[in-house]
């Protein structure tokens, strides 16, 4: 194993009390369907987001990764257990960018502000402050459809960041972009993540983007989605997705997850 | 909200939180300091996005306007010919000349606007009437599971009857008046405008509404800042049906009864030539007809719908 | 059960005679009203009285709701003769340039009043500001009533009804129900709507009749497409003559009369008139042979006055000739064109 | 076709090419072999595919059947108390129970199917003329782009007329026969039924069209096994549509005129019962053609469009 | 540079004469747009793809990939310059997977091998044989919808063997996938082509991807598109995306596709 003990690592240290975590996940279950004929799909999770963690989950399709991050968003409710998220509602990022077409970008972000009850004043200003800080400076007139795959999620991150969340989830961001775009926004990410104080809970498919970005990947195991494994990843940021330390834990932990599947196509 | 106002304030300095305020780089990093990444992205930006290609002027001159005018001219042409060749006698197919002079009739009787006006005016109070039913209507089936249940399959079945079957319902319920009128428009708009709306709100992405619920837009403003304006493609094309219909409707009602409080439509004004015998009339009111409907449908709705589609990049040969 | 009350087809018009050799046609499309004006073709089809003078030519019945319909299917070839109201039958004569009809009998006179609602108005001199309807813009009451209403003073706009009298056209289907609303003050209408109206409160002001001479002006004649005559005279003649029997027969048999259209009513529309109301329309109308061309001239006239119509030409809409042969071989008296006959 | 099949000669042994016949494991190669992809890929395929489900009887007797039904017994019975109450008198708003003594007149006079059939049979006709000429017409729209342009909008403004004002105009062309009626319902049902195929075809993913293209469905072979199988869900959208307007249109032309020859049909029963000033007998009529005309919609249309959305997972619930 | 020459390796060999190339283009232009506002695309590209090679088409969104791919496949004509594939019409597969939803699986095989001419009679057992190949017996009757991604796109790769074309052309095939699935279809594509004799051109934006299936990578450059440079890659198949080779590969080539793209950043 590449890694084994929590390090806090970069710029983006958690500088909270320790004893309060961002996120808090105690024997949460979840089911659908009728009394009768339900089905689990979350079992018993238990996690906890320290204040400036970064976390990703991992797991095959259909393990229920979009489930909990609904549930730690308030979307839907757990069929048993308790969320804490004491900074309030999360923010919450989709593998699709989810802006509403029928505002420009700058609108989309000073929405967010308005429901957040910003005053009129000061929305555009800090608006655009966002846009900027996603590098997307005089991107504040234009229409979604008028900006690229990789321009929609930064202005999506924006429209996040302007909840004034202390928790960021993000479900798949980056699965709809191609390789190179994903690869830039890594980078971004990790930098943005590193200036400020977020808790990030990153869910991904892709081991490579797991181990590229977080301090933490969680291995979700299917039907019912329970927590199968850990690590604790304390390569130095920026990293590279092709740096030996990545490939080597990537290796390892595909091979886990690869275990985890084939166990679904036996029965 | 307050929860996390309060929050920002506890995790941070005042004003604070990851927000802009406090999204100022720690430790006196810039942007510019990585010039690489932004490099790389603005290259990214650069390749993915292009302007949006304008039709020119002369192009939709070409392509939009001389075919129907050539169709128009060719109908008229080959009509001309079959009426000067007398296929029929004259009273039962005047030529376009005839129907022209029918309408110089109106035109110098100094009537042709006040019989437009009439009609297009009641057309517009109904359908705005329809407008003000259909919308919530529409809201409430789209949004209630049972009340969809219920009168879903009622309101496109009020579709299939035809607005002449409600005018003896409506003269006895409503009276000789105008109400008999909007009535029957109503009967006629409100289902498509209604419909219009369930199918826009049916085909909202849900993750516009669960984006919005994360923003904070839940209730009543999540209808305002988030279904609305989705479903609003929809909801246009539903208004321009309903116009549609609306316009049929009046036209069907019309024809029914004239007095001096309700003035002369054009839907009188086909009854009249007919029971004058006077094909050219009949003609001329049928075209009539036809092109304010349609021309009301071309300068108001259809740039409506497309100046929606084209902000949204809806719009074939936009994006 | 399902069809226990079905009709059990006693009421149908007489079938051809067997074997009898048709005319120079087999078949004539005649069209009419389901209406009390139209007793004639109802009562002669109802009884085949009509039938029988046409010997193996078949009879193809043809319904219609208004004027205008039926002189639509004349010039479309869709019917050959028809009964129907001397307006269309001007407005048909006039736009074809007298190319596509003739009139070639009469069937009824009289059968039009004024009923008013008593309690709004008292006599003749109360008119002003009421709503008084008519059936259809320049149709033959419309023109008797802007006449009547020009002759007492009264000023109206007669294509918008607008004025000192607020003219109202509707549909005769709808003004029984308008007047019981209250949403009219009178009607001047034809029967049954008329006796429609006093069934439910209306008072008859005026009974047309009092305004024409002799009391008598066509309500219903009997028209041909022009082809048609020129080609068929034998049929149109053996149309006639059912026509002519039929009228004598209706005359000299009021009361079997009256039930045996009720009746034919009955199978058309789906309903037979209440009694009270086939007494009154019944008895307003006269059964003639007679077209009484001379008060179509003078409606023609009323209606140029009334700015409904342009100066017209109606010489040549009548051809009474094949009338008078049948008239005579019946040893009745003989008709009179007005003027207007052919040639 | 011929080129690939000679290529596929001398590419390498007879019948061979990289097809299925040639494709065994070169070097005795089995995909036994690969046990570990092999459970991978099986295990991949059984998390990410799930069995559709069907709603129970009963669920759909709930949800589906149940609030339509308390509908009407609820409108019904509102109904029937106004009537009761006397809110207006009963020449103006008959209660259901007399339009029910109405409706059985009919029934034991035994003209009440022949009545329904008559209309029912005349639609189905008028119905399956506009289908033969809108499809071509739909596809001669969607497909040529100079006819498009010229008479796309017309047969959308088409439906903002009336049908009672094509039916002067329609006699004396056609003649007072079938004809007429005919003429009226292709007047009212091609349009929607052309506008319905030519969404259709507008909505086909051009992907499709290039796939078909690259497996050889070039030309007709393209309209046939990729085109027309494409754009079956909105043509059948436009069916639904048309076979509303069909039936609108041949009640208002049903209102001209009948002859004992051609038969009653609803829309003479609406006529005749108006001539008779007979308000429940209207009330009867009106609810006749609704009820058949939202029947066959329901009963042809709907589980037609079902099937198709089903099979193509295009229905929401199945997938 | 990892790799510099020529090498054939693993059992795909190419056994056809050394002369004739599966695929040659010469000096192909393609410009959209009238004449006088053209836009040129493509501007004198010259590849040919020896048979049974597999090639990757490597470049950033927009700079003519999915162009290039078309002209191959003959759906659209050059504005100059020749295309030969002398094998005929070749197959096609496309990042979505072009199935036709009104058809089973096993029919939409068997619709390309009847406009192909195969008798009636064979096709069914032949579609199975390519289901077969692609690992989904037993699949033949299911809808398009009740497949999951990864079993889409084997059902259209199984469609495109149906044509027995010598050349199949892939237009980004896997870029819609989760990373796990496309992993393990990496290892069935290498397998596939391995056992079978085709030649393949695969469009990819995903430089890991290129390496780890391509016996060579041709970068293309945006704006127009012009081949920019070319790798022959020598590593022995099966590879892992992780193998260091790869790695090393890739993180070469990343920084010539970056550069190519920064390049339009500046102006
Ligand atoms: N509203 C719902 N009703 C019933 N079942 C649901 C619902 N939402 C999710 N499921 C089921 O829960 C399981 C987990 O779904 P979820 O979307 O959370 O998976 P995921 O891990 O996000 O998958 P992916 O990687 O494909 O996004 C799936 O089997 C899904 O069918
Ligand atoms: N039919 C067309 N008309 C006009 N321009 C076109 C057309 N097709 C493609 N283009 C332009 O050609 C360029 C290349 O497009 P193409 O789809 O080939 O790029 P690509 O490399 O496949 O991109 P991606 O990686 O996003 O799929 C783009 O600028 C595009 O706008
Ligand atoms: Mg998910
Ligand atoms: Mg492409
Ligand atoms: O039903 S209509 O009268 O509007 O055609």
């Amino acid at each position: 194993m590449a890694a084994s003990t929590l390090t806090e690592v970069g710029p983006g240290a958690v500088t909270e009390a320790v004893g309060a975590p961002a996120v808090r996940l105690g024997q949460v279950s979840k089911s659908f369907g009728r009394p009768g004929a339900a089905q689990t799909v979350l079992d018993g999770i238990s996690l906890d987001v320290a204040p400036g963690e970064f976390v990703c989950l991992l797991g095959a399709s259909g393990c229920g990764k979009s489930t909990l991050l609904n549930l730690v968003a308030g979307l839907d409710r757990p069929s048993s257990g308790t969320i804490e998220v004491p900074g309030g509602r999360p923010a919450l990022m989709f593998q699709e960018h989810a802006l509403f077409p029928w505002l420009t970008a700058g609108r989309n972000v000073e929405l967010a502000l308005r429901l957040r009850g910003v005053p009129r004043a000061e929305r555009r200003e800090r608006a655009e402050r966002l846009l900027d800080l996603v590098r997307l400076r005089g991107a504040h007139g234009k229409r979604v459809h008028e900006l690229s795959g990789g321009m929609r999620q930064r202005v999506a991150l924006a429209r996040a960041l302007a909840q004034a969340s202390p928790v960021l989830l993000m479900d798949e961001p980056f699965a709809a972009l191609d390789a190179i775009t994903r690869d830039v926004l890594h980078e971004e990410l990790t930098h943005l993540w590193s200036e400020t104080r977020l808790s990030v809970l990153f869910v991904t498919h892709n081991v490579r983007e797991a181990v590229r970005l977080a301090q933490r990947v969680v291995l979700l195991s299917s039907r019912p989605g329970r927590i199968a494994r850990e690590w604790t990843i304390d390569l130095p940021q920026p990293r590279r997705i092709e740096d030996p330390g990545v490939s080597d834990l990537s290796v390892e932990i595909t091979e886990h997850l690869r275990e985890e599947i084939r166990r679904h196509g036996q029965n | 909200m307050a929860r996390t106002e309060a929050d920002a304030g506890t995790a941070g300095p005042p004003g604070g939180g990851p927000d802009a305020g406090s999204a100022r780089p720690r430790g006196g990093q810039d942007r510019s300091e990585h010039p690489d990444l932004a490099g790389l992205e603005a290259g990214l930006d650069a390749l993915e996005t292009r302007a949006p290609v304008r039709a020119s002027l002369g192009g939709v001159l070409l392509n939009k306007v001389l075919p129907p005018v050539v169709a128009v001219v060719l109908v008229v042409g080959a009509w001309q010919i079959a009426a000067a060749a007398d296929v029929k006698p004259d009273y039962m197919l005047p030529g376009p000349l005839d129907v022209w002079d029918s309408l110089a009739d109106l035109w110098y009787e100094g009537t042709l606007f006040e019989v437009i006006w009439h009609s297009v005016s009641r057309g517009a109070l109904g359908f705005a009437a329809s407008l003000a039913i259909g919308t919530p209507l529409g809201l409430l089936v789209a949004r209630v599971r049972a009340v969809r249940a219920a009168i879903g399959p009622v309101l496109s079945g009020l579709q299939s009857l035809p607005s002449v079957a409600w005018v003896p319902a409506a003269i006895i319920w409503f009276g000789l008046n105008d109400s008999t009128i909007y009535a029957v428009v109503l009967l006629g708009a409100v289902p498509s405008i209604a419909n219009g709306l369930i199918a826009g709100v049916d085909q909202v992405p849900p993750l516009f509404l669960r984006a919005g619920r994360t923003l904070g837009a839940t209730g009543l403003r999540g209808i305002r800042y988030v279904l609305l304006p989705a479903a609003l493609p929809g909801y246009l094309a539903g208004l321009k049906q309903g116009w549609a219909f609306s316009w049929r409707s009046l036209m069907a009602a019309e024809l029914i009864a004239s007095s001096p409080d309700l003035g002369i439509g054009l839907g009188q004004l086909l009854e009249n030539a007919r029971t004058n015998s006077d094909m050219s009339g009949v003609l001329a009111a049928i075209w009539l007809i036809l092109i304010v409907g349609i021309g009301i449908e071309l300068l108001v709705f259809a740039p409506l719908e497309r100046r929606v589609l084209r902000s949204r990049g809806l719009l074939a040969g936009t994006s | 059960g399902y069809g226990s009350r079905a009709d059990d087809g006693d009421g149908e018009p007489a079938p051809v005679a067997a074997g009898a050799e048709p005319l120079s046609t087999d078949q004539v499309r005649l069209g009419y009203f389901a209406n009390v004006t139209h007793a004639t073709p109802l009562v002669g089809l109802e009884k085949g009285l009509i039938a029988k003078e046409l010997g193996g030519t078949r009879i193809k019945r043809q319904v219609f709701n208004a004027g205008p319909a039926a002189i639509e299917a004349l010039n479309a070839g869709s019917i050959d003769m028809s009964w129907i109201g001397p307006s269309p039958s001007i407005n048909g004569y006039v736009r074809s340039h007298g190319e596509n009809l003739r009139i070639v009998a009469g069937a009824t006179s009289g059968g039009a009043s004024l009923v008013v609602n008593p309690d709004r108005v008292r006599d003749r001199n109360d008119l002003e500001g009421k709503r008084i309807a008519t059936p259809q813009l320049g149709n033959t009451q419309d023109v008797a009533l802007l006449n009547y209403l020009s002759g007492h003073g009264y000023r109206v706009d007669a294509q918008t009804g607008a004025g000192d009298v607020k003219v109202i056209r509707q549909d005769n289907k709808e003004i029984p129900n308008s007047f019981r609303r209250g949403d009219l003050d009178g009607a001047w209408v034809p029967e049954p709507t008329a006796a429609k109206l006093v069934s439910s409160g209306g008072k008859v002001l005026l009974d047309e009749r009092e305004l024409w001479p002799g009391g008598r002006f066509v309500t219903t004649n009997l028209i041909v497409s022009q082809s048609f005559l020129e080609e068929h005279p034998d049929v149109v003649e053996a149309v006639l003559r059912g026509s002519v029997r039929t009228n004598a027969w209706i005359n000299q048999h009021p009361d079997q009369a009256k039930a045996t259209l009720n009746s034919a009513l009955g199978e058309q529309t789906g309903k037979p008139l209440p009694d009270e109301v086939l007494d009154q329309a019944f008895a307003q109308v006269e059964i003639l042979d007679d077209p009484l061309a001379g008060t179509l001239r003078d409606q023609a006239e009323h209606a140029v006055e009334a700015g409904l119509l342009d100066e017209a030409d109606l010489s040549g809409i009548y051809d009474l000739t094949l009338l008078n042969t049948v008239l005579r071989e019946e040893g009745r008296a003989t008709v009179d064109d007005a003027g207007l006959g052919v040639g």
